[in-house]
């Protein structure tokens, strides 16, 4: 797909549509939770490859370290230890981080043009040299992903590693995994994949293993395959039905144009005003 | 491992235990999930702790830690008992049907010939019968109550599921479940594969508990065939060729095993080596001992190695015992070791019982560090606080700390736990003025050669004539190693079969180790290596993944030992008759229009020898089969018996309650000073067991600030009940004890580690991860090794890390 | 105040004008959406094992620099080897690290002499330390050297010195290992598959 | 020479163009992150992450000075009975019928309405953009809470914006205003006719 994934699909706080006649293959990276095992070879894959690091923290009682998504964490590892079933322990093992909505909500909220673009293949990415820091992209986001950094002000989260991608080759993370929980190629595929995924596990018990690739934000670019499709907030909180929050869709969409209009309708009033009624004058005052 | 990496993805079953695969070796552990995911594998865990491993199985069994051989020995009990096994494969490729020696015993836990004062056994009667022929005597009909499949039978038949769920701790169901899935695998095409690791090696009797493992695998048929096989993960990346190349303190390259004492006579050293069949028709490829041991010591020591001289049998130094770590560390606590070096090794911390180690290497005159790390070995001396609170003061060693280069910096080969030689590329030029190791041995060795050739001294022969023919002394080079470890031709190697045919002249690199001679004709430093350097050219190096049989055997890889073959014992994944067992993953075929094994593999066989000569499969064994029946090469026992750890939450062995002497293993040493500092259950009633994260590689990545962040901080894990009874939350810090020492860490707190029913109590597990110390990146810790009891495995003398008994408090 | 159309014209010009200096660049420029750079387009690619377990991965070396004679190379990056039948391009949480132990701050860097007692490393060089180990190798040697046991047998054994080596280094310096300490008749000597 | 009558003094003029200004700053800097149409003014700026930086505190300024503007006003913007009949009238006042309107002090009713909704705004303004405050307090509120407060604090914003066009209209429109806050002087007529109660008072007519 080379450098027409530097083709646009979306381009944050920009009003008019970017060009669209080109279609190229939409990739996607899909999550098999039921092969990860929690290494967190991709959490430092990503870190190498992106020359991030995060703080050599603490321990607090859990394995998951770094604790939080982070500037320098673009992806972490949450490990969740649940009995769906009396007496049978599962270790839950999601790897989080940005799902690359097709609907981004981070993008629709960002008031800086160019700031956050989704490329036509789907990668939702942050240009930070555009970023002006105001956080908006944390409220528009369903999952919360993005990171403001403490050292620069500006908004960070995973690029789905589009520098990579766009010479052809895969994400770092992607191409670490070492059990293959971390797959990458058009999200046709990747779905196509999961169907045989989900087919084994069903076989293996898992009655309502399922694909999450969530409607309410349009289908993501990152996917997983989950055990318990019916229940994903077993994974540390993965969000049933996520959707952009209704203050930020409505906002950003058609309240902010009309009310820009009610401002200018206010300024035109008081002209219109001025010229069809005219000003309040005191006849006897003299002028200066 | 018998087989190789790869193969995994041919296996029906999955049995990982005494090993963490997922977290320790992650990238072998893909070819598990490709097994699932495209063969509908399944796979089962069985470890004290739910690991990461264990999160993505089909089925996990909980186990206290240390009892695995009461858990297989109940496997091969319902295997016998519900006449589940690969009958035609145990029968003629096992020594099922040979009759052991009638003065062979085993009473209450003890067998025949045992001495408690030296905790040994005389072996004499761990044998088979030998008829007047000299071969041993068989009973095909398996009647005969001496037979091995009767006296196994019979031994096993106390591993009834009711006792293996006591002991062990495994829920009789779950106990159960194991065996109805290892038991499918019995089907000639069905096959499973054992992957283990140090969960099983760390145990003063972690040998037998492989040997069980074999056992079952033999059982069901799953030695030699794809897919299957016994697959030591191992721990580091040359380890495996570190051994092969025999640096352990009795071992010469490829496995011959230096002299003892009494052994003053080459031709009975050779001879007793060179095994003679046990049975007719077989191979028994050690008797080519001799061919492989002139060789190496022509490749030693040159033209100063000669018939006359017995090829300098006599300079090599012979054993009055095994000088493995602990015992030299034993001796130096004594004050009997004035100098030690250390080559990327870092005892402080990988060494058990801290305090003892770091006593003794202070009664050293010098130490030597080669390391490209600063560990904490090199700074032993050094006060770290309450990691390590010594006074350098009162220290007289004197230390010498000499960095060396790492992977990135240097060519050469390493061998993965596939027994795959693989050669690497410098890719830059190391920090400072940091040398190569063969520089820095070259370094000190030419050194001591002066000094000798200058000042002489004691007996200097051997290393005045020892070979250094490099073309930059100072400086060995990889390449010219590598070809002298591969072997070469010292005179024209002719084909025995048509001496007219020269198979390698003079001076040219050999093909491999069937060309090696015993006439001193033939020079090689490792003979299983033999072959990796040929005349054309590095095979270590080659890089053709091609796969034509899809199986994954990629011969064209770089360069297995031996022979470049892949899976070992392959003559056994086909019937007597030459056919594979399972044709879909065909490794070896007879072939009779050409006369010839072939396949997707090198055959680990005589290559023209045909099925109706009935030659066996295990063509290293004397025997041609495979044992069940250890003989003499075990020192507990020729059947694996479940003994407790040398620590154990129990007082007796609940197979032997009676009998003091059954306890632990009877034949594990013990140094005398030692048992003072074992701990007992009243004081340390929790089981302690070490284990390494997937984070974390050893006492390295603490160096590595991208592991830190991973796993910053030292941690021990406990159980939710456990936690409750001593009011410990996740995050808490906690106190550690054993009768040795203690750490502090934070307690992470978990459904993961179970209370264990065992003997009609609780016993809980405290899981101590090793990773930390006070050297490095990482946040300063504890070295777990304090804990740690010295004591090792009664064959390997590998210590016993994974279960002993510890306290632990809130701090 | 009334509005002629003159008037409204203006207004509207006015209005025109000011959004056509928008356009004209006081808004901020519409700047092409550029992924980062790749990073490894002109380094040099080196094949390697990893040197942590025994799965033996190929990894990718990639550093700054094509091998000048001025250039000094550097290693900025490490992948898995896509080629390697056993990792196929993947690598474990240690070995996508492996970059940082390269470069760890723990890296020894040069040769270290600790006198007895002292509380300090000091520097000492390459030479110095050879011939200062050889030296009290020897001595130790000399004195302890057992060429026979009290029967009378030949022995030939070191028993005094030690040496524990390295499990990660190759083959080549494991050989070269081996022959030395058997040919100074060294018996404690051991490598990390004990432990 | 025509007669004057001192409507401020030069501190409260003072302290009205400092809010005032503020605001206008607060406005633009604010807008330009309100709709992209409005972006090219983080330029006045010095571009978008300085827009995002000085919006705060300009914020901040505004706040403090119209509280102490509001505190010179407070008991000028009490709704007093007359007040409710000026409302009645305000067609006549829009219309510029004001022989129709009622009596006037100080300020008329709708001067106290937008008094009132920019001391309600502001405070809203600043509490709200205090949870938005990136980078200082921002990451101390839930994700919830930063959606409603940003939505809260551009409502309140163009609430205020609106009443400040009016306001400001409404000083243009009523010529003679303006000079009341630059000069701090209106004419006796001004006085007498827009805010005739205001007018006795001061002048005792």
């Amino acid at each position: 797909m080379a450098l027409q994934s530097l083709d646009i699909k979306a381009r944050s706080a920009t009003t008019t549509p970017p060009p669209r006649a080109r279609n190229p293959v939409h990739v996607a990276k899909l999550i098999d939770i039921s092969k990860c095992i929690g290494c967190k070879a991709c959490q430092v894959a990503c870190m190498e490859w992106n020359d991030l690091r995060d703080e050599v923290g603490t321990n607090v009682g859990i394995y998951d370290n770094p604790r939080d998504l982070s500037d320098q964490s673009w992806t972490v590892m949450r490990f969740s230890e649940v009995e769906v079933e009396q007496g049978r322990l599962e270790w839950l093992i999601r790897k989080d981080g940005c799902m690359h909505c097709d609907d981004p909500g981070c993008l629709k909220a960002c008031p800086s043009p160019g700031a956050i673009v989704q490329y036509a293949n789907g990668i939702v990415d942050f240009h930070e040299e555009h970023c002006i820091g105001c956080g908006y992209c944390l409220t528009g986001c369903p999952f919360n992903i993005p990171r403001i950094s403490k050292k620069d002000s500006k908004a960070y989260k995973c690029t789905l590693c589009s520098d990579r991608v766009a010479v052809g080759l895969e994400p770092a993370c992607i191409k670490t995994c070492p059990t293959g929980a971390l797959v990458f190629g058009s999200k046709e595929d990747m779905i196509h994949h999961a169907e045989g995924r989900i087919a084994d596990l069903k076989e293996r018990g898992y009655a309502n293993a399922a694909l999450y690739n969530p409607r309410g934000v349009g289908g993501t670019h990152v996917m997983y395959v989950l055990q318990h499709g019916d229940q994903p907030e077993l994974y540390a909180n993965l969000p049933k039905d996520p959707h952009i929050s209704p203050l930020v869709s409505l906002w950003k969409g058609v309240t902010k144009p009309l009310m820009s209009l009610g401002i200018g309708l206010a300024v035109f009033a008081g002209f219109f005003h001025f010229v069809t009624v005219g000003p309040k004058e005191v006849e006897e005052e003299e002028t200066d | 491992m018998t087989n190789h990496w790869v193969d995994i993805k041919n296996t029906d079953l999955v049995l990982i235990m005494g090993g963490n695969a997922a977290e320790a070796h992650p990238c072998g552990f893909k070819w598990v999930t490709e097994a699932k995911a495209h063969r509908k594998a399944k796979l089962i865990v069985v470890d004290p702790r739910f690991t990461r491993s264990a999160a993505v199985s089909d089925f996990y069994a909980p186990i206290r830690a240390g009892t695995d051989i009461a858990f297989l020995g109940g496997v091969i009990n319902y295997l016998l008992t519900h006449d589940k096994i690969h009958h035609e494969y145990v029968k003629t490729y096992t020594d099922f049907s040979f009759l052991v020696k009638d003065e062979f015993a085993f009473n209450d836990g003890i067998y025949s010939g045992y001495n408690p004062e030296k905790r040994s056994y005389d072996k004499s009667s761990w044998g088979y019968q030998i008829g007047a022929d000299g071969y041993v005597v068989t009973d095909p009909t398996l009647q005969n109550p001496r037979c091995v499949y009767q006296m196994m039978k019979a031994h096993y038949s106390r591993y009834t599921p009711e006792v293996v769920a006591s002991i062990c701790g495994t829920p009789k169901d779950a106990f159960l479940k194991v065996c109805e899935m290892l038991a499918e695998t019995s089907a000639p095409n069905k096959t499973m594969t054992i992957m283990y690791a140090l969960g099983w090696t760390q145990h003063s009797y972690g040998s037998q508990m492989i040997r069980t493992g074999a056992m079952v695998q033999l059982l069901l048929g799953n030695i030699g065939a794809a897919g299957g096989g016994m697959n030591a993960l191992r721990g580091h990346s040359n380890i495996q060729g570190l051994t092969d190349l025999g640096l352990l303190s009795n071992l010469l390259p490829g496995y011959m095993s230096l002299p003892s004492d009494a052994e003053q006579d080459y031709k009975a050293y050779i001879e007793k080596r060179a095994f003679k069949p046990l049975r007719p028709g077989q191979l028994s490829y050690w008797q080519n001992y001799n061919k492989f041991f002139v060789s190496n010591m022509k490749a030693w020591w040159g033209d100063a190695a000669t018939a006359e001289n017995n090829w300098c049998f006599d300079w090599l130094p012979k054993l009055d015992k095994g000088y493995d770590l602990l015992q030299v560390f034993e001796n130096m606590n004594q004050g009997k070791v004035n100098g030690y070096l250390c080559q990327g090794f870092n005892p402080l911390a990988s060494a058990p019982c801290k305090v003892k180690v770091s006593g003794s290497l202070a009664k050293l005159k010098y130490l030597v560090i080669i390391d490209p790390l600063a560990t904490e070995t090199s700074e032993f001396w050094q006060n770290h606080g309450e990691y390590n609170d010594v006074d350098p003061a009162k220290i007289q060693t004197e230390v010498f700390r000499l960095p060396s280069t790492c992977f990135a910096e240097e060519d050469g080969s390493l061998v993965s736990s596939s027994r795959v030689l693989q050669w690497h590329w410098k890719a830059a030029e190391p920090p400072g003025d940091a040398k190569g190791d063969q520089e820095i041995m070259a370094g000190i060795f030419l050194r001591l050669r002066e000094l000798y050739k200058k000042d002489g001294g004691a007996f200097p022969d051997p290393i005045l004539n020892l070979t250094w023919k490099h073309r930059q002394p100072h400086a060995p080079s990889p390449e010219e190693l590598a070809k002298e470890f591969s072997g070469r031709a010292l005179k024209d190697v002719t084909d025995p079969k048509d001496p007219t045919k020269v198979l390698a002249k003079a001076g040219e690199q050999l093909n491999g180790f069937a060309e090696l001679r015993d006439d001193g004709s033939t020079s090689c430093g490792c003979w299983i290596f033999s072959g990796a350097w040929t005349e054309k050219g590095n095979l270590m190096a080659r890089r053709d993944n091609s796969d034509p049989f899809g199986i994954g055997q990629t011969l064209n890889w770089a360069f297995a030992w031996p022979a470049n073959r892949r899976v070992l014992y392959n003559r056994a994944s086909c019937d007597p008759g030459g056919k594979p067992y399972d044709p879909t993953r065909k490794l070896i075929a007879w072939d009779a229009a050409t006369g010839k094994w072939g396949g997707s593999d090198i055959p680990d066989f005589k290559p023209d020898s045909p099925p109706e000569d009935g030659m066996n499969p295990f063509i290293m064994n004397p025997e041609g089969v495979a044992r069940f029946f250890a003989v003499d090469k075990m020192a507990e026992g020729p059947f694996p018996e479940h003994y407790e750890p040398m620590e154990s939450p129990l007082a007796v062995n609940p197979l032997h309650p009676k009998n003091a002497l059954a306890r632990a293993n009877p034949a594990a040493r013990v140094f005398k000073e030692d048992w003072a500092t074992f701990g007992k259950a009243d004081q340390f009633p929790y089981v302690g067991t070490t284990y390494r994260l997937t984070e974390h590689f050893h006492f390295w990545t603490k160096h590595v600030r991208l592991n830190a962040i991973l796993q910053p901080e030292q941690f021990v894990e406990i159980g939710e009940d456990l936690a409750k009874e001593k009011g410990i939350k996740a995050g808490d810090h906690v106190r550690v004890k054993s009768n040795r020492g203690f750490i502090v860490a934070v307690a992470v707190v978990t459904k993961r580690l179970r209370t264990l029913d065992v003997e009609g109590r609780k016993v809980h597990t405290v899981g101590v991860p090793i990773h930390w110390g006070f050297m490095g990146v990482a946040k300063n810790g504890y070295i777990t090794n304090t804990l740690t009891p010295f004591v090792g495995d009664a064959n390997t003398q590998t210590p016993e890390f994974k279960a002993f008994l510890v306290n632990i408090e809130k701090v | 105040m009334q509005v002629t159309r003159r008037q409204f014209f203006k207004l509207c010009a006015a209005g025109v004008g000011s959004s056509s200096l928008v356009a004209l660049g006081f808004a901020p420029g519409e700047a092409l959406a550029e992924v980062r750079e790749f990073k490894l387009a002109r380094t040099t690619e080196t094949r390697n094992t990893c040197p942590y377990c025994s799965v033996g991965c190929g990894i990718l070396i990639y550093s700054l620099g094509d091998q000048a004679k001025n250039s000094h190379t550097e290693i900025m990056h490490i992948e898995g080897d896509p080629d390697h039948p056993v990792n196929r391009g993947t690598l474990c949480p240690k070995g996508a690290g492996l970059l940082d132990f390269v470069h760890s701050p723990d890296r020894l860097k040069r040769p270290e002499y600790r006198a007895p007692g002292s509380k300090e490393w000091q520097a000492i060089s390459w030479d110095d330390a050879f011939t200062r180990i050889a030296k009290l190798m020897k001595d130790d040697r000399d004195r302890n050297f057992i060429a026979k046991n009290d029967k009378g047998e030949t022995v030939n054994r070191w028993i005094s010195t030690g040496m524990l080596a390295a499990s990660a280094s190759s083959n080549e310096t494991g050989y070269l290992t081996q022959k030395i300490a058997r040919s100074l008749g060294m018996l404690a000597f051991d490598n990390q598959a004990r432990v | 020479m025509r007669t004057t009558i001192q409507r401020y003094t030069a501190r409260e003029r003072s302290n009205h163009w400092v809010v005032a200004i503020a605001f206008i700053l607060a406005g633009l800097s604010g807008l330009a992150l309100f709709h992209p149409a409005f972006f090219f003014l983080t330029n006045l700026f010095g571009g978008g992450p300085w827009d995002r930086i000085l919006h705060p505190f300009i914020g901040v300024v505004m706040f403090l000075s119209f509280v102490a503007l509001a505190a010179r006003f407070w008991r000028f913007n009490h709704f007093t009975p007359a007040d409710r009949q000026w409302m009645k009238h305000i067609g006549d006042e829009l219309c510029n019928r004001d022989e129709r309107l009622p009596e006037v002090g100080k300020y008329n009713a709708g001067q106290k309405y937008l008094f009132w909704t920019v001391v309600v705004t502001v405070p809203v303004l600043l509490l709200s953009g205090v949870v938005i405050w990136q980078p200082w307090f921002a990451p101390y509120f839930p994700i919830w809470l930063l959606r409603v407060a940003v939505v809260i604090h551009a409502l309140a914003a163009w609430i205020m914006i609106l009443g400040i066009i009016v306001h400001v209209y409404a000083a243009i429109w009523v010529k003679g205003t303006v000079r009341a806050m630059t000069r701090g002087t209106v004419s006796e007529a001004w006085a007498k006719h827009h805010h005739r109660a205001w007018y006795r008072e001061m002048t005792g007519k």
